[in-house]
């Protein structure tokens, strides 16, 4: 956790200056409106966290979005009854693309930075190959509301946190660090590491699926919904501390470092560098950030689990 | 079977061959031929992509990778067609300052990856955005102009070869040589293979891995001068359009170059991106949708590596 | 200590001096004050226990690491290295202790790994190769080329490619940290004669091995260290094994270790290996029984981790009986009671970023077990001091690390426990404390089967021996047998001490 | 794979005034900023002049009127059925193009004379585009159809293709005028202004405006803002912000929520696009405050929102029917009979009066509503209604 305060402190540092630039984000709703639109990029990085601190990638969860988004409108089609079913139904999907991305990594042993790659032209591609090359149908106003509702927004945020921690600390948290840090030791210790990844990449899919029930809710159906959500999800885990090749980090980090690259965003924003220079103090950000945390741990290898 | 399969590069020729076989049978059967045209339109289709893969091979295989080469591409297309500016007396400059750029980006990349010991896949990723930013904020959309002499790089052809197919070809075989036939070819294969044997045995490894990121990008800024000739201008979204970035890495790996480094070469990449334009032209042949593309490009890519890794046998930790 | 070095009739050039190197890692201070020097044509041992900072101290000296303090001096002149090509370059050629090869590239790319010869600005392979086959004719190997694939090789036949990688530097100075410990007979004669021919060209050899005969039969002069710190420099002609072993361990060897087991102490059988084998061992038979610590011993490379790995369901056994479990896997094995304490501590037996807590409770996490040992019980068991259960073990000494493995196995109460080398890079005060703790648990029942390079210990705390050679039992000893005796069994030719 | 909106995401793309960008810089008013270096008064004026002006042609095939044509002769391309024709499209990566698509290759199955139709499919890469326009040049066919990706990247290769078939551009045009014939809606300054002179009728003086724009840099779409910015200069109303949403629906939504909360209130929200137009509306009703006047875009979705929400609305079209029109064309071409050198299709706006008509609740949400497709064989099915 001592890992981890620095990226507190930057985030609290960008509170306070948002809210010197916009005062309007120190009252309730401001906040809510804050909590709400971090909510589907904090899930995803607590899922991605799982995956990367097991020393793995998902680059699928952007598509993944996608998928689950494009998915529930043409099943549900603006028809109310379907909102459960399909509810239930994107939720095994996230599970199951998890599923297939672990097996395929962890018995097939593709490298999880090929695997996920390759899942995220299949998905993608696989889910307009369904509906024709853009997303057709509607979601019903009950399944929006998850993602309209600033309170459901936070209140599954809250519960995906909390789960998070407790998963954390339980035997299987514990033991997939041990698989991300040492998989050989965690292996010779009876850790089932293979069983322990396949498991983090179905959290991971799983936290996909929420982003994208709340994603879909919140601005409706899009093609673009899940453009890029991965390389936010992981950099998101990077500011949080979390070591890319395993065994070092923490999950309210990770989510923290959602939380600061949104509040990032949103300053940025409001002193108006959108759009054009944004990316470049992103990307300055992003690497002093870690430059910063690595330089403190100089035996790091150059490619840990080698990607 | 056992023997084409036990080496990656041989397996990736051998999949080339069988797709342009399938391929051809079943442009037959869908009533079409396969004609000496849709082979230049390979060599063309294949050629930045392959001069990109190519580079990317050897960032690759000193154990590191580059997410930064699809904005490379759209920032060298800007520079070499605004510096050409439509004026055939300005090419030399034109090459000379987009190779600049390129080789410049190549070692910030490099310098992050060992001084500052950021993972490659967040370094090169951050490098990419500071690009992005850059190019967003000085253009909105295609600009300068490239002299049609320069043009004759993107479309003229020596019999029935494009030049685009040569100067990949060209590319192809210098990497090849420096990787076979030079020290740092050698010391890049060390130091992919473990940083830690090559620096005992005496391997400036970070200079390796700086000069691999280097030519890696001025891979990148070649592939960016040549789609500019294509284009006739520079332009801000074409490397991405092209997604350079992750399908030179697909490539590559495609080819039997391990993700991990130190194991592949230049040889399995070319035919891996040959393997990939085949697929995109048996497609194009059968006008088949571009999302069942992909999903077939994703199998492909899953397969071949799932394939290699049973014959390499357990990744050791 | 004076340095009988100067005493010397004709004092030749000295190659190289190190003054008062001092060196930590992690804030554990693993070397202070060491005075080392070798002078043109001259062999000079470095002897210790392990962990004493051999290792370290040469690679201090070939630029691997950097001293915290210390000079270091190259035929006069004071050097510093900051990176291992400096030092090559300034004349220090040394074979790791560790392999330090490429599997993946072959034998001559690796000998001229980052000195390859050029011919017009390519490298030059035919050159590359030649050399790296005269090298390996003078060594006699025949039974492989420079074109081979070094993944492709036995042990021994990388350490082969060690010793010629050294070789073909130009150097003043070779340092050997432990070349002979995969070698059969006659290939360490061989090393010999390579040895006196360097030293007829006047370059200096250090010399590390663990085997005193070697030293004896080389050595001008040894130094010997202790903890980190230099107990003295003596005329190999002028000390006696005894003194050298007193001057190593500090005591008398046998109050070392803790009393064997008694006849009745021996319960029931625990395991019982009846012809078993796989692509590394074959026809092995062995019994292992409640209450006995049974020593295994065998050159590097004989097949003696194979063999705890094999019991223990990481590798299988593809032939023979095994009752009354052969486990599939690493979690039967643990369900059968069986516990590995790894050779490699780092590599394969600890979560170094993890606390100590997480280490110790890993295999009970991982196997779900109900039972939740108190940790702080069981550091005290293996005498953890001070038991800080949130340290992150790579802050840990060596010794203490070693504890927190076992620390791991006894939440389980293994009926058996399996030792690969289990004091490796361990210092004096823990190594005792750990095997105070193995007989504690033999006496508790367990039954313990131990690897060790080290022969004292082994004999020392061996209840009965079996030697391995090339993944055969080659025999069986009783308690107390002699090192000559372990080694005649291990290396075929029985020549070594 | 990229992160950034493909280019004109949901922007088909006219190229109207490609030609040379000149900076006349209109004077900066309350909230406008610059005028665009796009904007062509000379253009500006040709198109606006086209609204009021009646297109010849068949009344009830809006996709064969023309307005102004300047006809040129075909006599040389003339030649005997069955044909084979050949469409390089750009991309079918968002619901405009997806309608227009579908749309046709319904056109190309009504007509008993196209024997064959290869269509390859550039996925909005630039570069793959001019490969498959070579690939096509090589296929036999006797006309070209190309909705080009990029106008200034793809002109060498219509130039190229010209000589060899007869090449009809439509969408966005090309920086040449080797095309037998260019075939586009009016332009993005008329549709621009439809939708910034409705919110001067409708909102009163001194109200302020939020107006969303796609991304910067795409001529089509700095047109269609050139000419709002035009009309907002020289009304009333106050320009509170002018912001880039990436055509990303959840970025439209926050940005109109901040707005909203920043200045309590909006009295109108122009669009330079319509396939966000809901979540920007959504933003308003989330809010708690009622929907100002806004400017959407032909999609059902839209048309939905605006009939159930009684809102005070208007859609400038670029309609999807000017995918039949190639086909068309590429027929009259080889039949030898003449064709308008630049084929300006009409471009109507749904208002109030015309919402009924054009709101087909059957059809999917993001279905463009001017398809010209309704009697078409396939119709609804292969559209996606019901
Ligand atoms: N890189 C390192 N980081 C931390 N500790 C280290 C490192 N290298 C060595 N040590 C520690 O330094 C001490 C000395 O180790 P060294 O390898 O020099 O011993 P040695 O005398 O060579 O032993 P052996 O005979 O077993 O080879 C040990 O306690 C070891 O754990
Ligand atoms: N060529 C090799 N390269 C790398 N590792 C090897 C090689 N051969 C064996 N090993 C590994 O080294 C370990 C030791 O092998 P083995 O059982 O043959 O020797 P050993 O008698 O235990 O010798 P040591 O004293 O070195 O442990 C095993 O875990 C094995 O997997
Ligand atoms: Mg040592
Ligand atoms: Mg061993």
């Amino acid at each position: 956790m001592k890992r981890a305060i620095p990226i507190f402190l930057v985030l609290a540092g960008l509170l306070v200056a948002i809210a010197a630039a916009n005062p309007f984000f120190l009252e309730p709703a401001g906040f809510l409106a804050f909590l709400k639109r971090v909510a589907p990029l904090a899930i995803l990085a607590a899922g991605q966290y799982f995956v990367i601190v097991s020393g793995e990638f998902d680059l699928s969860v952007g598509s993944l979005v996608t998928v689950e988004v494009v998915v529930a409108a043409r099943l549900i089609d603006g028809d109310e009854s379907m909102t459960w079913p399909v509810l239930a139904l994107l939720i095994v999907i996230g599970l199951l693309v998890g599923l297939v991305n672990g097996l395929v990594t962890t018995k097939l042993r593709v490298p999880s930075f090929i695997t996920t790659l390759g899942a995220m032209l299949i998905l993608s591609g696989a889910v307009f190959l369904w509906t024709g090359g853009a997303p057709r149908g509607a979601l019903s106003q009950g399944f929006r509301v998850f993602g309209r509702e600033g309170v459901w927004a936070v209140l599954i945020l809250l519960v995906v946190v909390t789960t998070a921690v407790l998963l954390m600390r339980a035997d299987f948290g514990r033991t997939l660090v041990a698989v991300g840090d040492n998989e050989k030791a965690a292996r010779l210790s009876g850790v089932r590491v293979d069983r322990a990844r396949v498991l983090a990449f179905m959290i991971s899919g799983l936290s996909a699926a929420i982003a994208g029930i709340l994603l879909g809710g919140f601005a409706g159906v899009s093609a673009q919904v899940g453009q890029s959500l991965e390389f936010q999800a992981i950099t998101a885990v990077v500011l949080g501390g979390v070591v890319l090749g395993g065994g070092r980090g923490h999950v309210v980090a990770a989510i923290a470092g959602a939380f600061t690259l949104e509040a990032l965003f949103t300053l940025l924003n409001l002193h108006g560098i959108s759009g054009a220079l944004e990316y470049a103090v992103q990307g300055v950000i992003i690497i002093a950030a870690v430059a910063a945390g690595g330089l403190r741990l100089p035996a790091l290898r150059l490619s840990p689990s080698k990607v | 079977m056992i023997a084409l399969v036990a080496n990656p590069t041989r397996a990736v020729y051998a999949a080339l061959v069988a797709t342009l076989a399938i391929g051809w049978v079943l442009v037959a059967f869908d009533g079409g031929t396969f004609t000496l045209n849709d082979m230049v339109g390979i060599q063309q289709r294949s050629a930045a992509l392959g001069i990109v893969a190519v580079g990317q091979t050897l960032a690759i295989l000193a154990g590191s990778l580059d997410l930064s080469v699809a904005y490379l591409i759209s920032l060298v297309s800007l520079v070499a067609a605004e510096t050409m500016a439509g004026q055939p007396s300005n090419i030399l400059t034109a090459v000379v300052a987009a190779l600049g750029v390129s080789a410049l980006v190549g070692l910030v990349n490099g310098i992050v990856i060992t001084k500052l010991k950021v993972h490659a896949f967040i370094a090169t990723l951050g490098v990419a955005l500071v690009i992005r930013g850059v190019l967003d904020h000085l253009y909105d959309g295609p600009a300068g102009r490239v002299p049609v002499e320069f043009q004759q790089l993107g479309y003229a052809r020596i019999g029935p070869i494009p030049v685009a197919a040569l100067l990949w070809a060209a590319v192809a075989v210098a990497v090849w040589f420096l990787l076979r036939r030079t020290r740092l070819g050698n010391r890049i294969y060390a130091v992919g293979g473990d940083v830690e044997v090559a620096r005992l045995s005496g391997v400036r490894t970070d200079r390796v891995v700086i000069a691999a990121h280097v030519l890696c990008s001025l891979c990148a800024g070649v592939a960016g001068l040549l789609l500019a000739s294509r284009l006739g201008a520079g332009a801000p979204t074409v490397g991405t359009d092209g997604g350079y970035d992750l399908e030179s890495i697909a490539a590559v790996v495609l080819g039997g170059t391990a993700l991990a480094g130190g194991r592949g070469g230049v040889a399995g990449t070319v035919g891996g991106v040959l393997l990939l334009a085949v697929l995109d032209s048996v497609f194009n042949q059968l006008e088949v949708n571009s999302f069942f593309k992909d999903v077939v490009r994703g199998v492909v890519i899953v397969v071949a590596v799932a394939v290699y890794a049973r014959r390499t046998g357990r990744r050791a930790s | 200590m004076e340095d009988t070095g100067r005493k010397q009739p004709s004092a030749p050039e000295v190659i190289i001096r190190m003054t008062g190197i001092g060196k930590s890692f992690l804030g554990v201070r693993v070397l202070r004050g060491i005075d080392l020097s070798a002078h043109a044509g001259e062999v000079h041992a470095v002897v210790g226990e392990n962990g004493a900072g051999k290792s370290t101290l040469m690679k201090i000296l070939a630029g691997v690491h950097q001293p915290d303090e210390g000079v270091i001096e190259i035929g006069g002149e004071t050097r510093s290295f900051a990176h291992p090509v400096q030092a090559q370059r300034a004349g220090v050629a040394i074979i790791y202790q560790e392999f330090n090869l490429l599997p993946e590239r072959s034998v001559a790319d690796n000998v001229f790994l980052g000195r390859e010869p050029t011919r017009r600005g390519l490298v030059d392979r035919a050159a590359m190769e030649a050399a790296t086959a005269r090298l390996l004719d003078e060594l006699d190997e025949h039974s492989f080329g420079p074109r081979d694939m070094v993944k492709d090789l036995s042990v021994a036949q990388q350490q082969v490619v060690e010793i010629v990688k050294a070789l073909s530097v130009d150097a003043r100075i070779v340092v050997m940290d432990e070349p002979t410990a995969a070698l059969a007979e006659h290939e360490v004669e061989l090393l010999y004669r390579l040895i006196r021919r360097l030293q007829s060209r006047g370059i200096a050899v250090l010399y590390i091995s663990h085997r005193l005969r070697e030293v004896f039969d080389l050595a001008d002069r040894v130094t010997v260290l202790k903890d980190g710190t230099h107990v003295g420099t003596v005329q190999a002609s002028e000390v006696t094994t005894a003194a050298l072993v007193k001057m190593m361990v500090g005591r008398e060897l046998d109050a070392y270790f803790p009393p064997r087991a008694g006849e009745q102490a021996v319960g029931e059988p625990r395991l019982t290996l009846r012809n078993a084998g796989n692509g590394k061992l074959d026809g092995i038979d062995l019994e292992l029984r409640a209450g006995e610590i049974v020593g295994v011993a065998g050159l590097q490379g004989s097949g003696r981790s194979s063999l705890v790995k094999a019991i223990f369901g990481a590798e299988p056994f593809t032939r023979g009986e095994v009752t009354p479990v052969r486990p599939g896997n690493v979690r039967e094995g643990i369900a059968a009671g069986i516990g590995l304490v790894t050779e490699d501590r780092k590599a394969e037996g600890l979560v170094l970023n993890q606390s100590v807590r997480d280490n110790a409770l890993l295999v009970v996490r991982a196997v779900g077990s109900r039972s939740r040992a108190a940790v702080a019980d069981l550091l005290e068991r293996v005498r953890l001091t001070p038991p800080r259960q949130d340290t992150e073990v790579k802050y840990l000494s060596g010794g203490n690390q070693q504890k927190v493995v076992l620390a791991k196995w006894l939440t389980l109460a293994p009926k058996v426990l399996l030792f690969d080398e289990p004091t490796r890079g361990v210092d004096v005060g823990a190594k005792a404390a750990i095997h105070d703790l193995m007989r504690e648990l033999a006496d508790g029942g367990t039954a313990i089967l131990m690897i060790s390079s080290e022969l004292p210990e082994l004999i020392g705390m061996s209840d009965r021996i079996v030697v391995l050679r090339d993944g055969r039992i080659a025999g069986h000893l009783p308690a107390g047998a002699t090192e000559e005796a372990v080694m005649a069994l291990a290396a075929a030719d029985g020549a070594a001490a | 794979a990229s992160d950034l909106p493909p280019t004109g995401a949901s922007a088909p793309a006219d190229p109207g005034a490609s030609a040379a960008p000149a900076t006349t810089s209109a004077p900066a008013s309350a909230g406008t900023g610059e005028q665009s270096e796009f904007f062509v008064q000379a253009d500006y004026d040709a198109q606006l002049a086209m609204r009021s002006q009646t297109a010849e042609g068949p009344a009830d095939k809006p996709w064969e009127q023309a307005i102004a044509p300047q006809m040129v002769d075909t006599a040389k391309y003339k030649k005997d059925g069955p044909y084979h024709l050949c469409f390089s499209n750009a991309a079918v990566n968002n619901p405009w193009r997806q309608v227009g698509w579908t749309t046709m290759q319904e056109e190309v199955a009504l007509h008993k004379d196209i024997k064959e139709f290869t269509a390859l499919d550039a996925e909005g890469k630039d570069d793959k585009q001019i490969s498959d326009i070579a690939e096509l040049q090589a296929k036999g066919c006797d006309a070209l159809i190309i909705s080009p990706n990029t106008t200034a990247t793809l002109t060498p290769a219509v130039s190229g293709a010209c000589p060899e078939v007869p090449v009809i551009v439509f969408d966005r045009g090309v920086e040449t005028d080797c095309p037998v014939t260019f075939i586009k809606p009016i332009g993005g300054y008329a549709f621009g202004a439809d939708g910034a002179e409705f919110l001067i009728e409708k909102v009163p003086a001194g109200g302020k405006v939020l107006a969303l724009r796609i991304l910067p840099g795409v001529d089509v779409l700095e047109n269609r803002w050139a000419a709002a910015k035009v009309a907002f200069d020289k009304s009333q109303l106050q320009v509170v912000g002018v912001e880039f949403t990436d055509g990303d629906a959840a970025k439209t939504k926050s940005i109109v929520s901040d707005y909203i909360a920043r200045h309590g209130k909006i009295d109108g929200v122009w669009m330079d696009a319509g396939a966000t137009a809901v979540a920007a509306i959504e933003a308003f009703e989330d809010a708690g405050v009622p929907v100002p006047a806004f400017v959407g875009e032909d999609q059902q979705d839209f048309l939905q929102k605006w009939k159930d929400g009684k809102l005070t609305a208007v859609a400038p079209t670029y309609p999807t029917y000017q995918w039949r029109t190639p086909i068309i064309a590429a027929l009259k071409i080889l039949k030898g009979e003449e064709v308008p050198k630049q084929w300006n299709l009409p471009q109507p706006k749904i208002t109030q009066e015309s919402l009924d008509t054009y709101l087909q609740p059957d059809m999917p949400l993001l279905h463009y509503a001017l398809c010209g497709c309704e009697s078409m064989p396939g119709f609804p099915g292969k559209w996606g209604g019901k």
